[in-house]
């Protein structure tokens, strides 16, 4: 991973105003995307495999998930908060889907979509609920319903776990069939992807996400509703995970008790790599996606090159550590920048 | 053979934890609850109670053996029965369990070992407590358990399982394994018998074992360790898993991909788990022991070490309930029976 | 020491000319009352009575067994809780003591299988356990990087470095005298003998923290880390030396782990950062830096070992446990603000009765401070 | 979206804006028993009040942050009740904070328009007409601020001017500013009066709280009297001296503001050679002796805190020395600074003079930590003998030495800050707008308290944008331009017209 793409990037935001607010945004995401391409070409070359039709569905594939979490997060961690607890959220939502099938044979696949992202949202919405109106820092309160959620799913599924034989083949065939080789549950990440990166990027309600990280208190000064807004981003967190439970049942073989234990941080590390800075108000959700896919990518990168498997999780810690380190970087030459450009104007 | 019971039980006890943690959330209940329930796991003088320690709680392969452990239990007149153990695969985590155990003068601890030797101090101090140590499933250092209720023969499972994919791949080809945790104690025995087979037996000459992997019976992570085996060999003709968990997420990888068909697998998988798989013809055909004799005869040997029938060594013999007699082997070991290959169509012949 | 001129200022002249703005009632206990309601102290009473509770009605419960293997089993999460105090009470926090926990145990095994001598491998785990923690230390105080994300690469960084040392074996073989140690008990009191090793530790942590200038000024730098600066503290050196102390101590919990459980894997101590992060904030440590006591920490990792424990002797699940700790761990944040709200909404009750006649009359013109005096 | 007031101006007598009998308790404490306040169309209304007077609560009422307990509050004649700030911006009124409130991380642009972005056709936010539109804005401020860089780095002055393009652009009618030249210089004043005017001939009425009369009198047409919760009368500016609205704010007649004692000059203490650091200062060299306070005035921004962070260890220096009695003290060690003899009251009580949250008695002791402890450890009783010594001796009105800081009025906090540095017992100390956000009364007592101070021999270094302030202190004036000392002024010398050249002759030249 390298910083020297960046400079264009930077003189850009100094000639053409217009694309300045875009520019510094895209900032962010180069070194990941750079470093993604980087992975994909140089595993390419070690193993032509790696791309192959069957390959690259499986990259999609494995991205899908964490892609859907990330997204979810970052809208969580752009308002200064974040939330632990999604992998337990995703295997509530996993188990009662296959619950659901396996109770109701017959149900509208529409409908297990709806109850899973409802369930997601109810659980998304007790955590911003709890954040919002005790006023407690989102760590605790998500760490506290981390350990319950999980426990309620343990309580409900005990030993029983779903299989993909439980579930209607249609259901199964989502995370199998293509279109225009895309996965049809890649196709509705890219969907949400792009739904969020609209809703941040470019509606009121978004924009005042960024400004609540940015600064709470202000925000609350300017008369924000801080407390809705905050809800809204759990809701919605909650409502992706809850649609990332659903695809899981979809793809995986077995959902139960332990479903999704321990995704939490890894999903974090995604945004984090993507570029959103976990004090909020800045980060993309398309950096998210796009810290998601590395992140998954590398993991498969390193097996399609016969990589020891035991350095993959070194290599992951290593290159979040990096990410922190550039997006530092970048921050300070554009703070270094704008003291030189205010120097000028003065 | 008594697969019917099992679902039954998995179901109460389903129930049972349910309704724990529900009245648990106060937490004076669950202080109350764990009160009123010692009683109970206590026992009386002379009552025997036996604990069964599995590697995992919530496990569908585990509540099969457990299913079977404890209409042993009953079967071999142990007063009580219990079953306890950590939500998550771990080490060290099956050590606090079996001192609770050692504490409530339990005379019987049925264990699979996460960990051979991280149990070893725990079994020691429960022993010197008076209880008899009863390892099924995944065996724990010999020193420190009476006798070790094994599946199968090792090396049969591991014959049968490279006999099976032989016919599959056509005798000859790359093939690969993937495994539990990578020291898991019985996978690697097969393991190493099935490379020594591979190594010795003139048919399979053809057949070269090109990877093994572990997938740590975690189904996300078996998946991608499937995925990323097709793709580092391009020319992989088969993979053997010797888990269920392996096994049942591997074949939902192939079963989604276009492998499908032309890679083989088998290993050990649960009927009920693969039953889709072996349909839709994904997989041709693969192994398993009963795992509900398993928890049966280890509650009876449990019971024989109890009433000082048996001590563990080799020779001794001890009645099984319906499975008649067994002797203990050589270590301390016991066999249970041969293992089953289930195919299309015999498959729905079992429910487990 | 100190000894301040006499007689200096004369100063404020005239007493009504610095009205006082009133002095709010909140924080207005003084002394023993306000040391006997904080936070922390309530964690401690909470722990004596389920102590107490356990003692009376939990069977088996009464008996120094019990004491063993609940400190046996508290042991790691009590060592690493000290330094995480410390490392949260500055506002930052550490995530990676668990990874570090399982590097060191995965050190250990593989010295020790490689032939050396335990001595050396003890130091040499060690060692490894003080640089992960400057490696920290390095990135969040020196570069000034967010503890909360780096410390989510260092966990990653650290377990995986454990598995690329020791890969996915296990070392088992340490000397039984020493494993054998590490479960021993002092006499017939069930108090397991290497306690007094991490009595020790933890009386130099709670001094440090408590009754040093050093610990003064980590208050003060959880609450404002400018004002801190302004008052000599060292923040980088502090927090420095903070994350390489929470990184000794993890590698000290590791060498412990492998040794009571003679078993030395790469997956040792995993999960250990939230449990040891709950017992923390549910011991009265705030995550916003600044509040927080060594007792109240180690009170609140005593107290979710002891339900724990009572709850294995109750063969109770695990899934009881964890949906206990969530449940406490949210209700101890969640009542103080909840009690807060409804104080001020009885205030505000009693106020919107009395207030409309006041200002009617406008001579009613109480402050807290009650020096007012109208010219 | 219209961004621009009303053209016609209707110069009709009812107000904008009306409260009476305002009242707001929290808990037991009367924040505000009677405000009353009277906003005209095309007026500038100035409040004045000592601190506690209950200036901010009002501010906080009309500004929809809190809700009436009691009250008539009347919007161009209409009864209104505001239950959010929401509701407030909709009846016209938009606030301007001390500090001003932006969001760092967004563009200028987006901080004028935040929660009422311009659409397009599909709903979504326009980019584009959103940058025009805060670019026209600051065109008829007159200002260059470029819509699309984002707000983190700007100048506090931006920042008050990027405030004012919001109200601006919300069509407001009223505008309230609390405090806004605080952390403004001469210059900055000057541009934010003339957009104060141009919005009051445009019609607006604008609400104008400051601690400094000779702004008050500059730009108000009247001026509104606070004190203890209460209204006191409202005068015409022209009717009306500063002696006569002091004496009402603070119920009695105040001595004199500066109560400056020539002191006799010692040996040097401080001696600062050639200290430079590059963008930021440039070879900075003065002395400061003993009974001597040295005035650092400038513009804000000329560099004078930094150069006295440099000094004092907090910011490093590239080159250059720092001397105190004839010894170097170690770059970059506030405690070695500290050791030396140093003493600095910082700019920022809040975030940088105290730990808000800690009680009185650990803040006036936390200069003292080490010093306190013997083999290593604190003792709690020396400690709070030692913070209660010096509280005490400075009238720090608290009721417990264990309250938290947070509680006390701003004059107050001010004095803990200064306990806990004179408890080192300095020999030099540097104060950095000393009396910035602090009432009369109090502001008076710290004037005495340095110039005691210096009767004693402590060499103090006093930083403040208040000319009156440097010019009735200090003994001697530096005045700093860009990171330059561009004149250094005996007393006698020094005046207002002095001073404001050698800090902005430059400026004026450049413009």
């Amino acid at each position: 991973m390298t910083l020297d793409t960046s400079p264009p990037a930077t003189s850009e935001t100094t000639t053409r105003r217009a694309n300045g607010f875009a520019a510094v945004l895209r900032l962010r995401e180069i070194p990941v995307t750079l470093a993604l391409i980087a992975l994909v070409t140089l595993t390419y070359m070690a193993n032509p495999l790696f791309l192959s039709q069957q390959g690259v569905k499986d990259l999609l594939l494995n991205a899908t998930i964490v892609i859907i979490l990330s997204v979810g997060q970052a809208m969580v961690i752009v308002t200064r908060n974040v939330d632990l607890s999604i992998g337990s959220i995703l295997g509530i939502v996993a188990f009662s889907t296959g619950t659901l099938f396996v109770t109701f044979p017959g149900i509208p696949i529409v409908l297990v979509f709806l109850a899973g992202m409802a369930l997601g949202a109810l659980l998304g919405s007790i955590n911003g609920c709890l954040v919002t109106v005790a006023k407690v820092p989102s760590l605790v309160i998500t760490l506290g319903t981390l350990y319950i959620y999980r426990g309620l799913n343990n309580a409900w599924a005990g030993g029983t776990q779903y299989f993909a034989g439980d579930r209607p083949d249609s259901f199964g065939a989502l995370s199998v069939d293509t279109i225009a080789g895309f996965p049809v549950i890649t196709l509705i990440a890219i969907v949400v992807v792009i739904i969020v990166a609209i809703f941040m990027a470019s509606t009121r309600p978004g924009r005042d996400l960024y400004a609540i990280g940015s600064d709470p208190e202000a925000a609350k000064l300017f008369g924000i509703p801080v407390t809705r807004r905050v809800l809204l981003a759990f809701l919605s967190n909650g409502v992706l995970a809850g649609l990332a439970g659903v695809l899981y049942a979809s793809r995986f073989n077995s959902v139960g008790a332990t479903t999704g234990t321990g995704l939490e941080f890894d999903i974090i590390a995604a945004a984090v790599v993507g570029g959103v800075a976990i004090f909020g108000g800045s980060g993309t959700v398309i950096g998210a996606a796009i810290g998601a896919l590395l992140l998954t990518t590398i993991t498969s990168a390193l097996t399609a090159i016969r990589v020891d498997k035991f350095w993959q999780q070194a290599i992951v810690g290593l290159l979040i550590l990096a990410a922190i380190v550039i997006d530092r970087i970048a921050r300070i030459r554009t703070a270094k920048k704008l003291r030189l450009s205010e120097a000028r104007d003065v | 053979m008594e697969f019917i019971r099992y679902t039954k039980t998995r179901r109460t006890r389903r129930l049972l934890a349910f309704a724990a943690a529900a009245a648990s959330v106060a937490l004076v209940a669950s202080g109350c609850a764990s009160g009123g329930d010692a009683g109970t796991g206590g026992g009386a003088e002379g009552d025997l109670s036996i604990t069964f320690i599995p590697k995992q709680l919530n496990n569908p392969y585990t509540d099969v053996v457990l299913g079977g452990g404890e209409d042993g239990a009953t079967a071999a007149g142990f007063a009580a029965t219990e079953v306890v153990g950590p939500l998550e695969a771990s080490a060290s985590s099956q050590v606090s369990f079996i001192n609770a155990e050692t504490q409530a003068g339990t005379s019987v601890i049925v264990i699979a070992a996460n960990d051979p030797d991280a149990v070893g101090p725990a079994l020691e101090e429960a022993r010197a407590a008076g209880a008899k140590i009863v390892a099924f499933d995944s065996d724990t250092n010999p020193k420190y358990r009476d006798v070790f209720i094994s599946q199968v023969i090792a090396k049969d499972v591991a014959l049968i399982q490279i006999e099976l994919l032989a016919e599959q791949i056509g005798g000859s080809g790359e093939i690969a394994i993937l495994s539990a945790t990578a020291n898991a104690t019985n996978q690697n025995e097969w393991i190493k018998f099935i490379e020594e087979e591979l190594a010795s037996n003139p048919e399979y000459a053809e057949i070269s074992l090109v990877a093994k992997v572990y997938g740590d019976d975690d189904d996300t992570k078996s998946f991608q360790e499937a995925q990323g085996l097709l793709q580092a060999y391009p020319s992989l003709k088969g993979i053997i898993s010797p888990t269920t968990v392996g096994i049942a997420a591997t074949a939902r990888y192939l079963s989604t991909s276009n492998y499908k068909g032309t890679v083989a697998l088998t290993g050990l998988g649960l009927p009920n788990e693969m039953r889709p798989f072996v349909k839709d013809g994904t997989v041709t055909a693969f192994a398993l022991w009963d795992p509900a004799q398993l928890g049966y005869v280890a509650a009876f040997a449990g019971k024989a070490l109890a009433d000082g029938t048996i001590t563990g060594t080799e020779g001794d013999t001890f009645d099984a309930g319906d499975l008649g007699e067994r002797e203990v082997g050589a270590d301390g070991i016991v066999i249970v029976g041969p293992p089953t290959t289930f195919n299309a169509d015999n498959i729905d012949d079992y429910d487990f | 020491m100190f000894n301040p001129p006499t007689e200096l200022l004369p100063t404020a002249t005239n007493q009504s000319g610095t009205r006082t703005a009133a002095v709010p009632s909140v924080g207005g206990r003084t002394g023993i009352a306000r040391i006997l309601l904080s936070r922390d102290t309530v964690m401690i009473y909470a722990l004596v009575a389920f102590v107490i509770y356990a003692a009376l009605f939990i069977p088996r419960f009464a008996s120094p067994v019990s004491t063993g293997f609940l400190l046996l089993d508290v042991i790691p999460a009590l060592l690493i809780a000290l330094p995480m105090t410390l490392v949260i009470i500055t506002g930052e926090i550490d995530l990676s003591v668990a990874s570090i926990a399982g590097l060191t145990s995965a050190l250990m095994g593989v010295l020790w299988g490689a032939g050396l001598d335990i001595g050396p491998v003890l130091i040499i785990s060690l060692i490894a356990g003080v640089l992960a923690g400057a490696f920290n230390g390095l990135l969040v105080a020196v570069l000034g990087l967010p503890s909360l994300a780096v410390t989510i690469g260092t966990l990653a960084l650290f377990r995986g470095l454990a598995l690329v040392v020791i890969g996915d074996n296990a070392v088992a073989n340490f000397p039984p005298a020493l494993t054998s140690f590490f479960t021993s008990k002092i006499g017939g009191t069930g108090i397991p003998t290497v306690m007094i090793g991490v009595i020790l530790v933890a009386i130099i942590f709670g001094v440090v923290l408590h009754l040093t200038p050093f610990g003064r000024g980590l208050f003060a730098l959880g609450y404002s880390k400018e004002a801190a600066i302004f008052v000599g503290i060292k923040v980088v050196r502090a927090k420095f030396w903070l994350y390489v102390a929470s990184g000794s101590v993890s590698a000290l919990a590791g060498i412990y782990w492998t040794l009571r459980y003679s078993s030395a894997r790469s997956d040792n101590a995993s999960g250990l950062e939230l449990t040891v992060i709950a017992a923390v904030l549910l011991g009265g440590v705030s995550i916003f830096g600044g509040k927080g006591a060594i007792p109240g920490a180690i009170a609140g990792v005593l107290l979710i070992g002891t339900i724990n424990f009572t709850l294995r002797l109750g063969r109770i699940s695990d899934v009881v446990l964890i949906i206990v700790t969530g449940t406490l761990l949210i209700a101890s944040v969640v009542a103080p603000s909840i009690f807060e709200g409804v104080t001020k909404w009885l205030h505000a009750r009693r106020h919107r009765r009395t207030l409309p006649q006041a200002s009617a009359s406008g001579a009613t013109r109480a402050t807290a401070s009650g020096v007012q005096e109208r010219k | 979206m219209s961004i621009s007031p009303e053209p016609t101006v209707k110069r009709s007598m009812t107000p904008l804006l009306s409260l009476r009998g305002a009242a707001k308790a929290f808990g037991p404490v009367i924040a505000l028993a009677d405000g009353v306040v009277e906003i005209l169309p095309g007026e500038i209304h100035a409040l004045v009040g000592e601190n506690g007077a209950g200036k901010s609560t009002l501010v906080k009422i009309l500004a929809g942050l809190y809700s009436l307990d009691a009250g008539d509050f009347l919007v161009k004649g209409r009864p209104v009740t505001f239950r959010t700030v929401a509701d407030s911006k909709a009846a016209g009124i938009s606030v301007i904070y001390q500090e001003p409130t932006l969001f760092p991380d967004l563009t200028v642009a987006e901080n004028i328009f935040i929660g009422r972005q311009p659409k397009n056709a599909l709903g979504l936010i326009n980019r584009s007409a959103m940058r025009n539109q805060a670019r026209a804005l600051f065109e008829r401020l007159g200002v260059r601020i470029e819509p699309d860089r984002i707000a983190e780095g700007l100048s506090i002055a931006d920042q008050q001017i990027i405030e004012i393009a919001k109200a601006i652009s919300l069509d407001a009618s009223v505008l309230i500013m609390d405090e806004p030249t605080a952390a403004l210089s001469g210059v900055e004043v000057e541009r934010l009066f003339q957009v104060a005017r141009a919005l009051k001939t445009s019609g607006a009425g604008l609400l104008f709280i400051s601690h400094r009369f000779d702004e008050v009198f500059a730009l108000c047409d009247r001026i509104t009297v606070m004190r203890d919760g209460e209204y006191i009368t409202t005068h015409q500016t022209t009717e009306v001296t500063t002696d006569q609205i002091v004496r009402e704010m603070v119920g009695r007649d105040i001595g004199a503001l500066f109560p400056k004692v020539i002191a006799d000059v010692g040996k040097t203490v401080l001696k600062v050679s050639d200290l430079s650091r590059t963008g930021v200062f440039t070879n900075i060299s003065f002395e400061v002796k003993a009974g001597e306070i040295v005035a650092l005035a400038g513009l804000v921004g000329a560099g004078r805190t930094e150069v006295a962070r440099a000094v004092f260890g907090i910011d490093p220096y590239d080159h250059g020395s720092v001397e105190l009695h004839g010894a170097r003290v170690k770059p970059s060690n506030p405690q070695a600074a500290i050791d030396a003899g140093m003493g600095f009251v910082p700019e920022d009580r809040r975030k940088q003079g105290l730990v808000m949250d800690l009680s009185v008695a650990r803040n006036a002791a936390l200069t003292l930590r080490n010093r306190l402890s013997r083999f290593g450890l604190i003792n709690g009783t020396t400690e709070r003998r030692a913070a209660e010594e010096w509280t005490t001796r400075l009238q720090v009105k608290t009721g417990s030495q264990e309250y938290k800081v947070s509680t006390l009025s701003g004059g107050n906090q001010q004095k803990v800050v200064l306990a806990k540095w004179l408890a080192t017992e300095p020999s030099f100390l540097i104060v950095d707008e000393p009396t910035r956000g602090i009432d009369v009364g109090t502001k008076s007592e710290v004037h005495r308290l340095l110039s005691d101070l210096a009767g004693r021999g402590i060499a103090i270094l006093m930083i403040s944008s208040e000319l009156p302030e440097v010019l009735g202190m200090a003994d001697r004036v530096l005045v700093m331009h860009e990171g330059r000392i561009t004149a250094q002024l005996a007393r006698a010398d020094a005046t207002a017209e002095s001073v404001m050249h050698a800090a902005t002759a430059k400026l004026e030249h450049s413009l």
